[in-house]
């Protein structure tokens, strides 16, 4: 894109395809290529008292769902969904609704500064400085002493310091986020590899299963595609004229905004997921006839059920309806995150091939791969982030660059990548928000908001088809920021020799049209152009391209049931009386507590809006005397924190839980001083693919003799039916 | 002779300790001629006249207040039958008629309550000539339980109007003279 | 002779019975409870955030909101279907003749339940006269920091401070889409538009539209499920819009 | 009584009784105790113009502080700041502004009971007195006006209820209770004022006459040119009959739209068709136990009011507020009788939360103070008499009524039809006001004892006219000949 095109001139190409209710337009007017014109000139797509609509994509978690947003003389008022994005179609989750508080947030980094460790504020550089302190941090060290740690969500800027790194010779770029820790994403991947023989990530059609069987996944809050997995989950459930409605079983120690859902809840023993799988398994396979499969034979389903803390009978009655019925088992969650969290996913992966239901309707694929995408490329694993920590330690990183990932707040304490961050000589953070990190670094060279930039995303799961999503400014940006690839292309050109190679272009756009016009060549997709401006342009304003093919793999489900899996309970961290359960919290993410709706929405399962609190079962709370409100202080092997009390009808009495989202020391306004952080109290235990045991602690718990109030939204006295007056 | 001349034109104030005595003189004037329209009684309790043996009193307060009864009632049908029909454009609420009969009677009732109470009250001022600051014949010890009784009468003389009040128990009796209360 | 048994109670019907224009059908039983309806409202209606302290005193503004309620003890707990809550859009409505400044009236021409911010003054009589607790109340004038109000929306007013305000049915879409159809000289497609909540909800369970036709995707809803439809409070005599399904096989 | 005796028996037929002397009658009996008019004139006047001590002073200080930051402060914050300041939420839009707006209604009834019904039915105790129960429905409505006002969240757009054409080319909306009360408070509190000024006029023409300087003018002015003539008389007379007549229903319609705000609503607790005269008598029930403390206070803190009030007006007024104890009671138990019976899910849920809620204690304060306290204590004439016990069973009935008026509105909006929504209610910024409200009321009194004569002298002095003794064969009985 050597030339300058105007925007009028881009619509023009662009034509008028597009079959959302809104006209989309290919560019924002955040283009580089078009200078603001007075409102008198105004483009006719940007006239007063008209909003244009941009298509672009989520950057709220890794899911890249499609948005079109709605701008109005240049501001954006509403994130709506892309009705034609296939992953989502036109739907959105609260955090992709809110996007536009991260937007418009009072809190964002508003220049380039330099400062020093542990300051907020600091000296406001220009950018060209920005850029040589890059490309001199780049040039002056080794390859190897450089190193990247991304954020899960922008996967152009992903491939372009792979592509660095590749002809470089630093570092790979790590991606981490806290999400995908508690997704146990490693650990879900890693066992369908042991099973199937093949990688990738496992891809659950729950909209055609009759029967849904979850360990511990929370599929309709964040886990991995959660609104391609709520659709899923309206299909099942709706009756229709063919169907029955779709019932839906929650195996889990706390009942998870997902398990309110479920027909049946049960509720198990943290750590027995594994053996309750293979019993079930069991009795199915006893159901079934024939004999029992090799996988199964370990356990013994009375004493499954034992050890569980669930009735026997419960499990055939569950294993009856797995076996005649059209079912899908989810392993997902905090099933996963412990020690013998792989067993747990294999034994629930095993449950599918049991009913032969890969690759059918209603049961298990492997997600198709992303159109630029040769294999699945999953973020770090808690134990590769750990490599990266003992690495900075030991003083072998000399510089880090972070973007994207705020990982002094969403890595553990206990990993130790706080301490970490003082053996590394630099550290140059690319935040939007001033966060922990940012505080940390000494640069901060904020990228725009994800609706400020360019980019793309691919679908890694979630729907049949490969899809690459498409992300464009729908604004100019607010602030004196830059896009980090602009700012990397930029220093890498001033640094010269190979790095200058590596990245031989003008700016992100051209990057990206190289990428994407990679495309043009294939077939069955969703558009075709005739030049690369023409597909690209089309590719904004469509919010994407993707292959009209169904491209999920089936599972190789040949010699799934004869393998062994270890028919064992977890093991727990720590002394303690509780097991611990640290969940995700649905509304917050990892990254929403600086967005001041995302605070104020409440719970899905306790409506508690603006803090953190710890959930405990009312009985327990009664024998020690702990009433709501009340703050205690929750102590494991790796730290403590105090959080109020919350008393919570539908969690095991010998478990506790605390949602992760709040406990920010810096991140802006609406998220300081607010909360605790439940990582906190995460040790540095690993399940055997490598993901964190998040849910494999035991704590104990101590008063403080302190209350707080916590913001709830329900009636504290109307939600239990008959005991009125009485408060909860 | 000047005392005299204003006599005349002002007539007499008597000041009487008691009720009996006051009855007595004004039933003694009568006999004597004077007019009962040429008498006024003023008393710091309510007499009423027939403990004087007065003539009954005209008053137009009942009147007044009806007819403030009848235009608050106007009133409140103006706003409950008529100003419905006066907004821009017809008003909803509910499924309730535009002009609900329940509430218009609340409306009519307090109206009329209201225009008939203040025009009472307006009647008051109206029929006694309130507010009235110019100098009145009185005496400042009316208020102390005296009843005066003021004649002005032309035709029969002062004296003996003097002279009966005296032999009604009048405590005193002086030319009536007009002072700023 | 009419005998007592032969009087059905459904053929009492309720004077100036009406269908109404604009409905919803809710299921709650696919309803996950997962607020993005909450936030794209919220969005949607330049409705403010409150803060921790107000929020937990039964003041947050959300002119929809999820209720949920529990069953039974652990380890037989059961959470309740989902039930999102906004304003009924009454066809009678408790809130309107009480209103003592006409701030909350009722369309004819949509058959909504309208608030008229502008004529409030704040008697609050409106939102304790609702059966259905939908109204909010702007308490105080809440703060958005610079540079949040750029993302207001330009067809909602901003409320002020002492001003009642409550779930519109979307009716700057409503508009929009009626200006639309009426420059192009046809009446609203169903379906041509829908409401932020509807639009948002990841599992559909929201479905918005007319219901005073009976090819309309909500009519046919409202009526074919009607075994295990209903509506809130319906024996108040509210008539209420909205209609809520639980589930249940079909 | 000798009667009752055994030894007696044997006595001739002849019975000892202790009749009453005329001594006993003059002492009890203010009306047969009669002073000159003029003596009686300079006692009100002494009361009213004596130079006030340091401590009236530092009395109207510390009011007027008082005032100053809790209502005027205050409420300047209120307005400021918006309604967030107070403890109002959902579900309890309303809380203790109108709480007190129902309270100082209620309160401001007792004014026109004791003036205008006792006037119509010529009880003739109630002659001293009426002035300062007239004076309490004036002041009581000015703090229940103030008390809507700061309910209001616009209250500077509060005009925007009157009928009045405008701009906007809309009226009031008189389908709402809210309007109808609107015109009711306004009528009450116009009649009231003009009921409170009518009977002032020879008093004020009184004090005109007996005063100088500043104090002179003052009076001349309001007492309009009144002398006494006999035209004067009648019109007055037929005015305050009008008045006395027609501001009954006024009263009883006042308080009864106001029951109405509640009983028109689709709440459960609310929708009771028993609300109107229920809540009549209540007002009536606590507007007599502050009259009673009024008079308590006027007699302690007035000078020469001993004479004008005596133990047979506390005797008088108590025998009422047992009867209207009583009357609350059949109505209370009623009300609740019903709404128990009924057995809808949520009104059932309502009591329960009344009697078992986190303030179930006063439910049952309601009940002891304002049954069974009055009921222990009233039925006894001498502790009737007795100024200090009537006036503290004055007070306890006012806290009692005011409970009634907090479980009425706060508590009751607790509960509703969307139990997510049950919440509690923790009053704010309605404290200090509702202490300025009290506290303004109490400084008018103050302020106005020192301004207007606090007895009506001539209607005192008519009433003494009126009254004689008569002897019944050995009885001597006290007997009241009609004048009007």
């Amino acid at each position: 894109m050597s030339e300058q095109v105007s925007r009028r001139d881009f619509l023009k190409l662009a034509g008028l395809g597009a079959a959302t209710t809104a006209v989309l337009t290919g560019c924002g007017p955040a283009s580089r290529y078009v200078t603001r014109e007075p409102y008198q000139q105004m483009p006719e797509y940007n006239s007063v008292g008209q909003s244009t609509y941009y298509a672009t994509t989520c950057r709220e978690c890794a899911a890249a769902c499609g948005l079109v947003v709605r701008t109005y003389q240049g501001r954006a008022i509403k994130v709506e969904g892309n009705a034609n994005h296939p992953l989502n179609l036109g739907k959105t989750c609260a955090r992709g609704q809110a996007t536009l508080h991260g937007l418009y947030n009072p809190d964002r980094v508003t220049d380039p500064i330099k400062k020093s460790r542990g300051d907020s504020a600091g000296e406001i550089v220009d950018w060209n400085a920005a850029i040589q302190a890059v490309a001199d941090a780049l040039k002056n060290n080794q390859p190897d002493e450089i190193a990247f740690l991304l954020g899960t969500s922008s996967d152009h800027l992903f491939d372009l310091v792979t592509d660095l790194a590749n002809s470089t010779g630093i570092n790979a770029p790590i991606r981490f986020g806290a999400m995908s820790m508690f997704e146990s994403r490693a650990t879900l991947s890693k066992a369908a590899e042991n099973l199937f023989g093949q990688t990738g990530l496992p891809w659950f059609d729950v909209g055609n299963a009759d029967v849904v069987f979850s360990f511990g996944a929370n599929f309709l809050e964040t886990w991995l595609s959660p609104l391609s997995y709520t659709r899923g989950f309206a299909q099942m459930r709706k009756a229709t004229e063919t169907k029955l409605r779709g019932r839906f079983v929650q195996f889990e120690a706390r009942m998870s905004a997902t398990g309110g859902k479920a027909d049946e809840w049960v509720s198990l023993r943290p750590g027995t997921e594994a053996l309750v799988a293979l019993a079930i398994g069991r009795l199915v396979a006893e159901i079934r006839g024939g004999s029992v499969p090799r996988i199964f034979s370990s356990v013994e389903p009375a004493d499954a059920a034992e050890q569980a803390g669930v009735k026997l009978e419960a499990l055939e009655h569950l294993a009856e309806m797995f076996a005649n019925s059209k079912a899908v088992a989810i392993p997902g969650g905090p099933a996963l995150g412990q020690s013998n969290g792989l067993a747990v996913a294999e034994a629930v992966l095993a449950l599918n091939a049991l009913v032969n239901n890969f690759g059918k309707s209603g049961g298990v694929y492997l997600s198709a791969l992303a159109p630029n995408q040769t294999e699945y490329n999953r973020p770090a694993s808690s134990q590769e982030m750990q490599a990266l920590v003992e690495k900075m330690k030991s003083g072998a990183i000399k510089v880090l660059f972070v973007h994207g990932v705020n990982p002094v707040f969403e890595i553990p304490n206990s990993l130790g990548f706080k301490d970490a961050l003082s053996n590394v000589g630099q550290v140059i953070s690319f935040a939007t928000f001033p966060d922990e990190t940012a505080l940390e670094a000494d640069y901060v060279l904020p990228d725009h908001h994800g609706l400020e930039g360019w980019g793309y995303q691919r679908v890694t799961t979630g729907t049949d088809l490969p899809v690459l999503s498409g992300a464009q400014p729908v604004v100019t940006p607010y602030y004196n920021t830059r896009s980090t690839a602009d700012v990397l292309i930029a220093a890498a050109q001033l640094a010269g020799g190979s790095f200058a190679s590596a990245l031989p272009f003008a700016d992100e756009v051209e990057f990206l049209e190289k990428k994407v016009s990679a495309l043009m060549s294939e077939s069955n997709g969703s558009f075709s152009a005739l030049d690369s401006t023409a597909f690209m342009a089309t590719f904004q304003q469509f919010g994407g391209w993707w292959k009209n093919v169904d491209s999920k793999v089936t599972p190789n489900a040949g010699s799934v049931l004869n393998k062994n899996v270890k028919a064992e309970v977890a093991e727990f961290a720590g002394e303690g009386e509780f097991f611990f359960v640290p969940f995700m919290s649905p509304t917050l993410g990892e990254a929403g507590a600086n967005k001041p709706w995302l605070q104020e929405l409440p719970d899905p399962t306790t409506t508690v809006m603006w803090t953190t609190w710890v959930e405990i079962n009312p009985e327990t709370a009664h024998e020690l005397h702990l009433e709501n409100d009340e703050v205690v202080r929750v102590i494991s092997e790796a730290g403590e924190i105090e959080v109020p009390v919350y008393l919570y009808p539908a969690i095991r009495p010998d478990t506790i839980a605390i949602p992760f989202g709040q406990g920010h020391t810096a991140y802006g306004r609406y998220a300081e001083n607010r909360g605790a952080n439940p990582a906190d109290l995460l040790g540095k235990h690993f399940n055997e693919a490598g993901d964190l045991a998040f849910a494999g602690m035991k704590v104990r718990i101590e008063k403080t003799g302190k209350t707080k109030p916590v913001s709830r939204l329900e009636s504290r006295m109307g939600v239990y039916g008959e005991e009125l007056g009485e408060e909860h | 002779m000047a005392e005299k001349k204003s006599t005349t034109s002002h007539g007499l104030l008597a000041v009487f300790p008691d009720l009996e005595p006051a009855a007595n003189a004004v039933e003694g004037l009568r006999a004597l001629g004077v007019d009962d329209a040429c008498m006024n009684v003023i008393s710091g309790v309510p007499v009423t006249e027939a403990m004087l043996g007065r003539p009954p009193q005209h008053s137009n307060v009942p009147r007044v207040a009806m007819g403030g009864a009848i235009l608050g009632f106007s009133a409140g049908s103006f706003l409950a039958f008529i100003a419905p029909f006066m907004y821009a454009y017809p008003i909803q609420v509910s499924t309730q008629a535009y002009v609900p009969w329940p509430p218009s009677f609340v409306l009519l009732f307090e109206l009329t309550m209201l225009g008939m109470l203040l025009s009472t009250f307006l009647a008051v001022f109206l029929d006694s000539f309130f507010p009235n600051y110019r100098p009145m014949k009185y005496v400042p010890e009316i208020s102390d339980g005296k009843i005066a009784i003021v004649v002005e009468c032309e035709h029969v003389e002062e004296k003996k109007i003097m002279d009966t009040l005296k032999k009604f128990g009048a405590e005193s009796v002086k030319p009536a003279e007009a002072k700023q209360l | 002779m009419t005998t007592l048994s032969d009087l059905k109670i459904s053929e009492v019907k309720l004077e100036g019975e009406h269908v109404g224009k604009w409905g919803m059908v809710i299921d709650q039983d696919i309803c996950t409870g997962c607020q993005a309806c909450v936030a794209a409202c919220s969005m949607e209606n330049n409705i403010p955030f409150v803060g921790e302290e107000d929020s937990g005193y039964g003041r947050a503004m959300h002119w929809i909101r999820i209720e949920r309620f529990w069953e039974g003890e652990y380890p037989e707990v059961k959470m309740t279907n989902q039930q999102p809550m906004m304003c009924q859009q009454c066809g009678s409505a408790p809130c309107e003749p009480v209103c003592p400044a006409f701030a909350t009236v009722h369309s004819q021409a949509e058959q909504l339940n309208l608030q008229v911010y502008n004529r409030c003054v704040g008697t609050r009589y409106c939102a304790n006269n609702c059966p259905y607790q939908v109204r909010t109340f702007n308490w105080r004038d809440y703060q958005r920091p610079e540079p949040l109000p750029n993302q207001f929306n330009p067809d909602v007013t901003v409320r002020r401070r002492g001003v009642m305000e409550k779930c519109t049915f979307c009716i700057q879409r409503i508009h929009k889409a009626q200006d639309k159809a009426k420059s192009e000289g046809r009446e609203v497609a169903d379906g041509e538009f829908t409401t932020a909540c509807a639009q948002a909800c990841p599992s559909n369970a929201i479905t918005f539209g007319r219901i005073d036709k009976e090819d309309t995707l909500v009519y046919q809803m409202m009526h074919h499920g009607q075994s295990h439809g209903k509506k809130h409070l319906e024996e108040l005599g509210t008539l209420p819009s909205i209609t809520y399904m639980n589930g249940g096989g079909a | 009584m000798a009667y009752g005796k055994k030894e007696t028996e044997n006595k001739p037929a002849v019975y000892e009784h202790h009749g009453h002397t005329e001594e006993h009658f003059r002492e009890k009996h203010l009306m047969l105790d009669p002073l000159p008019r003029g003596q009686m004139n300079d006692m009100v006047m002494e009361a009213m113009t004596e130079k006030p001590s340091w401590k009236y002073w530092l009395t109207v200080f510390v009011l007027a502080s008082i005032v100053a930051y809790c209502l005027v402060y205050s409420w300047i914050r209120l307005i400021a700041e918006g309604v967030g300041i107070a403890g109002v939420n959902r579900p309890s839009y309303w809380g203790i502004f109108l709480v007190n707006t129902v309270f100082w209604i209620g309160i401001s009834h007792a004014g026109t009971f004791i003036s205008a019904i006792l006037r119509v039915f010529k009880a003739e105790f109630r002659r001293p007195f009426t002035r300062v129960a007239e004076l309490m429905t004036t002041f009581g409505l000015v703090q229940a006006g103030f008390s809507i006002f700061m309910h209001m969240g616009r209250v500077w757009l509060a005009y925007w209820l009157m009928p009045y054409p405008n701009q906007r080319m809309l009226w009031p909306n008189f389908h709402s209770p809210l309007s109808w009360d609107l015109l009711a408070i306004t009528t009450y509190l116009l009649s009231s004022t003009m009921y409170l000024f009518l009977p002032l006029i020879p008093d004020l023409a009184m004090a005109r006459d007996k005063t100088t300087g500043w104090r002179k003018n003052f009076y001349r002015i309001l007492a309009l040119g009144f002398r006494g003539t006999e035209g004067e008389w009648t019109h007055l007379r037929n005015a305050m009959n009008i008045f006395a007549f027609a501001i009954i229903p006024v009263m009883f319609s006042v308080h009864t739209i106001v029951s109405w705000d509640f009983a028109a609503a689709t709440r459960p607790g609310w929708n009771s068709t028993i609300f109107g005269p229920y809540f009549v008598i209540g007002a009536l029930h606590s507007g007599m136990g502050a009259a009673v403390v009024v008079l308590a206070a006027v007699r302690k803190f007035v000078k020469n009011m001993d004479y004008f009030i005596r133990a047979e007006h506390f005797d008088a007024i108590g025998k009422l507020m047992l009867i209207i104890s009583m009357g609350w009671a059949y109505f209370f138990f009623n009300d609740y009788m019903v709404q128990w019976y009924g057995g809808d899910k949520w009104t059932k849920q309502l009591l329960h939360f009344h009697e078992a809620g986190p303030l179930g204690w006063m439910w049952f304060a309601m009940l002891i103070v304002n049954i069974a306290i009055p009921w222990a204590i009233l039925w006894n004439s001498k502790w009737r008499s007795t100024p200090w016990l009537v006036s503290t069973v004055g007070i306890l009935i006012n806290v009692g009524m005011w409970f009634e008026r907090y479980i009425i509105i706060p508590i009751s909006l607790t509960i509703n039809r969307m139990p997510f929504t049950w919440r509690m209610y923790t009053p704010g910024i309605e404290i200090p006001l509702g202490i300025g409200t009290l506290t303004l009321f109490i400084l008018l009194y103050v302020i106005f004892a020192k301004l207007i004569p606090m007895i009506p002298v001539w209607e005192v002095q008519e009433g003494q006219m009126a009254h004689q003794l008569k002897k019944f064969g050995r009885e001597t009985v006290v007997t009241v000949s009609e004048l009007e």
